[in-house]
């Protein structure tokens, strides 16, 4: 209790950010304290990730001030932030793809032997010691490109490491991580904070947030709500201070018989990614894909969307085989995929709310095989009034939309197409509790119109809560396929590492 | 930020340079002796109608955020090549549709490198750049075939009724048209600023971006070939170096025209009025008697502005933005 | 997948269509029609007097080039003499397509006289031809375009007479036998394609039958691909006694290879070059003697006949006369053809007397 | 570096460094054409494959810095063009100066026009394709309109300079050591210091290259800097090999400084290549141009062959980073 009374060893203090007429962070403040892990929640769109930039030195705050250990951080832009001590884990790994793993740790505090030279040697021996630490093994040399989302996550958090940050501020560390590893990332985390670091962890995983820190800031709309220890309060407590009001119920299943198979897979196999994949949905069912990240769950609805190609096995969509590697046979023959990757897959971040709406329909909305503008602006409205879409003008950028609200963008755009087969990967990734409960609103009413649903999902409440059916995957395999009455979360975890044979 | 800003000025770009186009128009027909006479309109026209016509393709090309240099060496091979089977006496009519359709060839030979091997087009069109020409003169060597009816050549500079506007010209406006037509008001078109800004997001969406790139590289082969028809018929010349190092004049009208290096912006109008610009510019300078190096500077200097200044007055406006909110 | 099969299927359709469509009949080369030819018209009058205030424009192949700067000087002193307007324009790069926009400028200019040299020979056909329709006088010089583009054509030599100067100089410097081989400037360019044409006729004569050429290279007027070339050339043809390069560059790029490898003295190197360029070279022995007629004088005679044809004293026909300041008197010969004189050969004696 | 075992890794890492590709066409070039005309390695032959790739390999390896991180110098061709100049006007007016100052000084005006790119791309943040595709037309006019025809010649200038064109050292020509020290120095830097990783990182991936705290606009103005000091120095060799410099110099030669470096292996898009690679890839097309000749190949074809060259060496490399990938894929899941 005394750290009350202590300085902090970071303080944000008044600090406000506008992008054009917007206001993304207004007059926050909150201290870290060394020693302790800070958790920073709130919805999506409620300025957490403005507050990091702003951390980071990408931003510049309009308004009020960042100060370490008293001093007002310079306006040099990310190297001043990394001068004064704070190392940030971006929620999008930020990798140099041609350069080694290694490098990618120290660049720029590459160790330097005679001459200003870079020490090589040193180099990759202080890397094995950092992954040592972490307790995992990557090996440094290799290049970055190709490295599995995790494996990126963790060199990330190696180079966080490696910089002997007194502020370690992490965005959604782990998102992409597997339970094992998550526990290794805590253990060091809280190494970190014995040493007096300070740590600013966001996350959209109470249970985490509850195990790992000391204190947390609530944040809505761009505002501060409070700042409390861990331990004055509840999981509901802070729920309802995000959202600013109860939320109703997160997993709002619908009953429904399911119809005819839908879409059916056969001995689907991807060389070294997945092998001799099997399944078929109905309409009106929900099939969850769970597994850990890394089980080749996205590889398999990339293949069926015909994104990526596939060396055996094959598709039918309502008895109608698909050719491979073709989306636009996919989509013509009434299937849908909202994809993981919101911001690179799902959006052309670049264009307007209206023309990413509107992108999966442009035959349709043609006439005469001519666009003239009206009709996909009618389609665009329509769409984003379904689905209550918080937008300025249709003509606005989506890349200026919070995430939640991009996320319906994309939904939008495949709803639009009235799929037969919806699939979605990771539908809910970094949304914010009351988007969540929508999207999944959304889908239950789907099934229940009649479309066949196949979801991939790393949050076992989600696959539980959502799903008639559950398969899991296990290294490019299926390893179980459970009805809704035989999943519970340990039957999946089960299956998902590999200890069930079928 | 920036981007933003940019894209508020730049969506306005077209217009910005049919005012610079029509200031530069008044101004040069006040102050240059013979800039304003129907003769000198027919001059200017016939001199961009070649890069005009290449220029549609590329533009469609470019906002997909590819590029294609080979053009130039794609209608010197297809001049060479034009010029023998001349000389070997078929009728000129099958020339120009085989020289046509070799065009198309060479433009697939782009599209297949960029598209199956998913190879950068600038490395690739680089390299086509220097064999195509490398080809023209293995196949035409030193020789030029002069000996095309008179009927045809002169039908290249020929003009409509009152004298003043060629045909070519004319003609050209039709391919302008359709092209400008598919990339404003058709689905395809659409698309292509999609792939253009992210194509993995456009595959994501079920366009098929691999076969709409190409079929705009055969476009822009046949489109190339088309233009060495003209080009030959125009100078009665089937060389091998013919419009050597064109490229460079319609890729800077291209980005003078407001399309975007990195692909995602741009419009057919825009192109249109950027090279009739740099037409009109270099026109009236040239009759003012100005050197050909100040020409060059000149040039340079256009190409430069068009990208700096929509930058700098971006910047500039979210300065004053900010500073008004703040 | 099947869509993608009907519009190739169409598209075959189409294509075959056109082909058979295009096949039957249409224009061959022997239905070719041929310009009407506007040769020399109206009457000449030899004792008109030079007209003053004659706008006569210079436009050689390529601005800033040493040799047309030169040669364009020569116009610009005749001009001068004569009190006409005198002025230089032309593309920094050499190309038909950029002269023909800037004969058309010069057309739209009222000039009364145009003194060009063709980047080829029939692509500024059409704008020299609607210029003159326009009441220019059109006088080529250095390279021709065809005859009848142009009222007369000022040739610094003839053909004939340079190829047997080349055949001439080397066979003095190799001992009358021997391989030689020929560094061109382009494969197209016409000029040099002529003389070395005559080059290898001239030497079927019997008292040059002891040299052959072995090769024709082409260094393009390039520095780097001239001295490539004639690494080339002494690499694959050890016994090679001589080189002609009858373009400027290539042969100082010759020279100043040889100057500094071990062939020097040993290969002999003849050609067309410009005395201050070879001058190094003919005074460290590397070149015995080389020829070239003076570029200056020929853009004087060009001025000189553009200001007689605007004058109404000539009309290009052949056996007119026309006086030329300094240069005295010039006949028209066939086709149109004003000769400068022979080429002046330079060497170790004379080389000092000049500076271009 | 003793041992059997560290020269067994040398091997193995020659032969998957993309270098060893250039060395083995290069020296496949070489046998063919040695076989059909044995003298091609002659000491003056080999000399004189040196001398003509020196200028290409210092404007390729000025190239490459700038390559790397993502951008590119389209006006290396007009600086090139307007040092020579620059220089033979500096010699043919005042003879006197020494040829050290003369380099120095022709390196310094192409700094400058490397300054004026550096600031356009970087401070405008502006397309450096653009904005170099503009600034070749405007330095060649400059060029233009400073020479006004005026042609240098040998004889205006002194001798003790033009030596620095023929002079060799044991045989070596002096251009050659010029040229093999620039890459030396820039290929030791790009691969050993910060700044020159840095120049990786941003043309591996910009954005996190920014978010990493490298002063991305400082690297790139100064690559761009480097490249117009050694299209600079290019220039001034190109003035004392040549002997004879017009407003014309070095018209053109940016597609071949460009190919040089591709050959190279220098990823267009940047992120990799070394300038090792790309003083290789120069010193390949030179020397198939050399070999042509020699060969006595019809030179109509010698544009061709570079272009299907250009071709093979982007097909390969991509063909290599698919291989790679699938290796990765491959043990990744084994991991796993």
């Amino acid at each position: 209790m005394d750290r009350e009374r202590a300085a902090p060893l970071l303080e944000v203090r008044g600090v406000s950010k506008s992008f054009g007429a917007v206001a993304a962070v207004r007059e926050v403040s909150f201290p870290l304290y060394g020693g302790e892990a800070h958790a920073l929640v709130g919805e999506n769109g409620a300025g957490k990730s403005t507050i990091v930039k702003v951390l980071a030195g990408v931003h510049e705050p309009d308004t009020g001030a960042v100060l370490v250990d008293g001093q007002e951080l310079g306006s040099a832009g990310p190297a001043a932030a990394q001068a004064a001590g704070i190392a940030v884990i971006y929620q999008e790994p930020t990798l140099f793809p041609d350069l080694s793993v290694a490098e990618n740790i120290f660049m720029g505090r590459q160790p330097l032997g005679r001459f200003g030279r870079i020490d090589r040697a040193a180099m990759k021996a202080d890397a094995v010691r950092l992954f040592d630490r972490l307790g995992v093994r990557i090996d440094p040399e290799r290049p970055a490109r190709g490295l599995s989302i995790a494996d990126q996550q963790l060199v990330e958090i190696a180079k966080a490491l490696s910089s002997d940050a007194r502020v370690l501020v992490m965005d959604e560390p782990t998102a992409a991580l597997s339970g094992v590893e998550v526990e290794r990332l805590f253990a060091v985390v809280r190494a970190l904070c014995g040493q007096g670091a300070a740590v600013l962890f966001i996350s959209h995983r109470f249970d985490e947030v509850f195990s790992l820190c000391q204190r947390v800031t609530v944040m809505r709309d761009g505002g501060l709500v409070s700042t409390d220890p861990v331990a004055d309060l509840t999981v509901d407590q802070v729920v309802r201070r995000m959202v600013g009001r109860d939320v109703s119920t997160l997993f709002p299943k619908e009953e429904v018989e399911p119809g005819d198979v839908v879409l059916e897979v056969r001995g689907l196999t991807s060389r070294g990614v997945f092998a001799d994949i099997g399944f078929s949905v109905r309409a009106g069912e929900i099939v969850a894909l769970a597994g850990l990240v890394g089980a080749g769950r996205s590889e398999v609805v990339r293949a069926v969307f015909g994104i990526d190609r596939y060396d055996a096995g094959e598709v039918r969509v309502a008895g109608e085989r698909l050719p491979v590697g073709s989306p636009a046979a996919a989509v013509a023959s009434g299937v849908a995929l909202v994809p993981e990757d919101r911001r690179q897959q799902g959006l052309v971040m670049e264009l307007s709310i209206e023309r990413n709406a509107t992108l999966t329909r442009l035959k349709p909305l043609s006439r005469l095989g001519f666009l003239g503008g009206r009709a996909e602006r009618r389609a665009a409205r329509e769409w984003a009034r379904r689905l209550q879409v918080k937008y300025g003008r249709l003509s606005d950028v989506v890349g200026t939309l919070s995430g939640g609200n991009q996320q319906k963008v994309v939904l939008a755009k495949w709803l639009a197409t009235g799929p037969r087969v919806l699939i979605v990967d990771e539908p809910t990734r970094g949304i914010d509790v009351g988007t969540k409960a929508e999207v999944h609103r959304l889908l239950s009413r789907l099934a229940a119109d009649g479309v066949a649903v196949l979801m991939v999902s790393s949050e076992l409440p989600e696959v539980l809560g959502m799903a008639d059916r559950v398969l899991v995957m296990h290294e490019g395999r299926i390893t179980a396929s459970l009805s809704r009455a035989e999943a519970t979360e340990e039957s999946v975890m089960f299956a998902a590492t590999g200890q069930v044979a079928v | 930020m920036t981007r933003d800003a940019l894209r508020a000025v730049s969506t306005r770009w077209d217009t910005v340079l049919l005012v610079v186009l029509a200031a530069v128009v008044v101004t040069a027909g006040l102050l240059v002796d013979g800039f304003a006479s129907g003769r000198n309109l027919q001059f200017l026209l016939l001199d961009v109608v070649a890069i005009a016509l290449i220029a549609l393709p590329l533009t469609l090309i470019v906002i997909t955020g590819e590029i294609d240099l080979s053009v130039a060496s794609t209608l010197g091979l297809c001049s060479a090549v034009m010029g023998q089977l001349w000389v070997a006496g078929l009728s000129l009519e099958l020339v120009v549709v085989l020289v046509v359709g070799l065009g198309a060839v060479l433009g697939a030979v782009n599209a297949v490198f960029v598209t199956r091997f998913a190879l950068p087009s600038l490395a690739v069109t680089i390299g086509t750049l220097a064999a195509y020409r490398g080809l023209a003169f293995v196949v035409l060597g030193d020789q030029a075939v002069a000996d095309f009816p008179f009927s045809w050549t002169t039908a290249a500079s020929s003009t409509v009724a009152d004298g003043s506007v060629p045909w070519a010209a004319v003609v050209t406006l039709v391919p302008a048209v359709v092209f400008g037509v598919v990339l404003h008001a058709t689905p395809f078109g659409r698309s292509l600023y999609a792939m253009g800004n992210n194509a993995e997001a456009a595959a994501f969406s079920g366009i098929r971006v691999a076969r709409a790139k190409f079929w705009l590289f055969v476009a822009s082969g046949a489109v190339s070939g088309l233009a060495g028809v003209y080009w030959t018929l125009r100078f009665a010349s089937a060389r091998a170096d013919n419009a050597a190092g064109l490229e460079l004049a319609v890729v800077a009208a291209v980005l003078l025209g407001g399309v975007s290096i990195f692909g995602g912006r741009g419009t057919l109008l825009g192109v249109l009025a950027g090279v009739l610009l740099l037409g009109a510019v270099r026109n009236a300078l040239q009759l003012a008697d100005v050197a050909a190096d100040t020409l060059d500077v000149v040039t340079g200097g256009l190409l430069i502005a068009s990208v700096v200044v929509p930058n700098a007055v971006g910047l500039a406006r979210t300065r004053w933005r900010r500073r008004r909110t703040a | 997948m099947s869509q993608h099969q009907r519009t190739v299927r169409v598209g075959l359709i189409a294509v075959l269509a056109l082909l058979v469509t295009a096949a039957c009949g249409g224009t061959t080369r022997g239905s070719g029609d041929s310009p009407t030819s506007n040769r020399a018209t109206g009457s000449a009058n030899p004792d008109a007097a030079l007209v003053e205030g004659l706008d006569v424009a210079f436009l050689p192949k390529q601005v800033n080039n040493p040799y047309f700067t030169v040669a364009d000087g020569g116009g610009k002193a005749a001009t001068e003499e004569f009190k006409g307007s005198y002025k230089e324009v032309g593309p920094s790069e050499a190309s038909a397509s950029s002269q023909v926009s800037y004969i058309n400028t010069l057309s739209q200019q009222q000039t009364d006289v145009i003194v060009t040299s063709a980047n080829d020979p029939n692509a500024i056909c059409g704008a020299l031809t609607s210029a003159r329709q326009a009441g220019a006088k059109v006088v080529t010089f250095d390279s021709d375009t065809k005859p009848e583009c142009r009222d007369v054509f000022v040739n610094q030599a003839t053909a004939e007479g340079i190829a047997k100067n080349q055949v001439e100089l080397i066979s003095a410097q190799i001992g009358g036998a021997g391989k030689i081989a020929i560094l061109s400037a382009t494969p197209n360019a016409t000029n040099q394609n002529a003389w070395i044409e005559l080059m290898r006729e001239e030497l079927r004569k019997p008292e040059h039958a002891g040299i052959e050429i072995v090769t024709v290279a082409y260094g393009n007027d390039d520095d780097q691909k001239s001295f490539q070339e004639t690494q080339g050339l002494l690499r694959s043809y050890p016994d090679l006694k001589g080189i002609v390069s009858p373009t400027t560059v290539g042969v100082a790029a010759a020279a100043r290879y040889l100057s500094t490898s071990e062939y020097k003295g040993k290969v002999a190197l003849t050609g067309l070059g410009t005395p201050n360029q070879m001058r190094e070279f003919v005074k460290d022995g590397t070149v015995e003697a080389f020829a070239l007629w003076n570029p200056a004088d020929l853009g004087y005679l060009a001025a000189y006949a553009g200001a007689a044809l605007a004058s109404g004293r000539i009309t290009g026909a052949a056996g007119e006369e026309f006086e030329a300041g300094k240069l005295g008197e010039y006949t028209i010969g066939a086709d149109g053809v004003v000769v400068l004189g022979p080429p002046t050969v330079f060497d170790q004696g004379n080389i000092d007397q000049f500076d271009f | 570096m003793s041992g059997r075992g560290s020269v067994v890794g040398v091997v193995r890492r020659f032969w998957s460094a993309r270098e060893s590709g250039i060395v083995v066409a290069l020296v496949l070039l070489v046998l063919v054409t040695t076989v059909d005309s044995p003298n091609f390695l002659s000491p003056q032959s080999v000399r004189d494959l040196l001398l003509g790739a020196a200028i290409l390999v210092v404007l390729a390896v000025g190239q490459t810095v700038v390559v790397i991180s993502r951008n590119i110098d389209l006006s290396v061709g007009s600086v090139l063009g307007l040092v020579a100049f620059a220089t033979g006007k500096l010699l043919s007016s005042a003879p006197a100066t020494p040829t050290a100052v003369a380099v120095l000084l022709g390196v310094g005006l192409g700094a400058v026009c490397g300054v004026v790119n550096g600031v356009l791309v970087a401070a405008a943040r502006v397309p450096a394709l653009v904005i170099t595709l503009g600034t070749l037309y405007a330095f060649r006019g400059v060029d233009h309109s400073w020479a006004r025809g005026e042609q240098i010649n040998a004889s205006d200038m002194p001798r003790s300079f033009l030596g620095l064109g023929t002079w060799t050292v044991l045989g070596v020509p002096v251009l050659a050591i010029i040229a093999l020290t620039v890459v030396l120095a820039v290929g030791f830097y790009l691969r050993n210091y910060r700044s020159g990783r840095e120049l990786y990182a941003i043309g591996s991936e910009p954005a996190a290259a920014r978010l990493s705290g490298i002063p991305v606009g400082r690297r790139v103005f100064t690559s761009f800097v480097v490249c117009g000091a050694s299209a600079g120095l290019a220039g001034v060799l190109y003035a004392a090999r040549f002997g004879t410099v017009d407003a014309t110099a070095g018209t053109g030669i940016e597609l071949q400084v460009v190919a040089a470096a591709v050959v190279g292996g220098v990823a267009i898009f940047g992120g990799s290549g070394s300038a090792y690679g790309a003083a290789l890839g120069a010193l390949l097309l030179t020397t198939i141009g050399s070999s042509l000749a020699v060969l006595r190949i019809n030179p109509f074809w010698q544009q061709a062959v570079v272009g299907g060259l250009i071709l093979a060496a982007i097909g390969l490399d991509r063909l290599l980073a698919v291989r790679a990938a699938n290796r990765l894929r491959g043990r990744s899941s084994h991991d796993a």
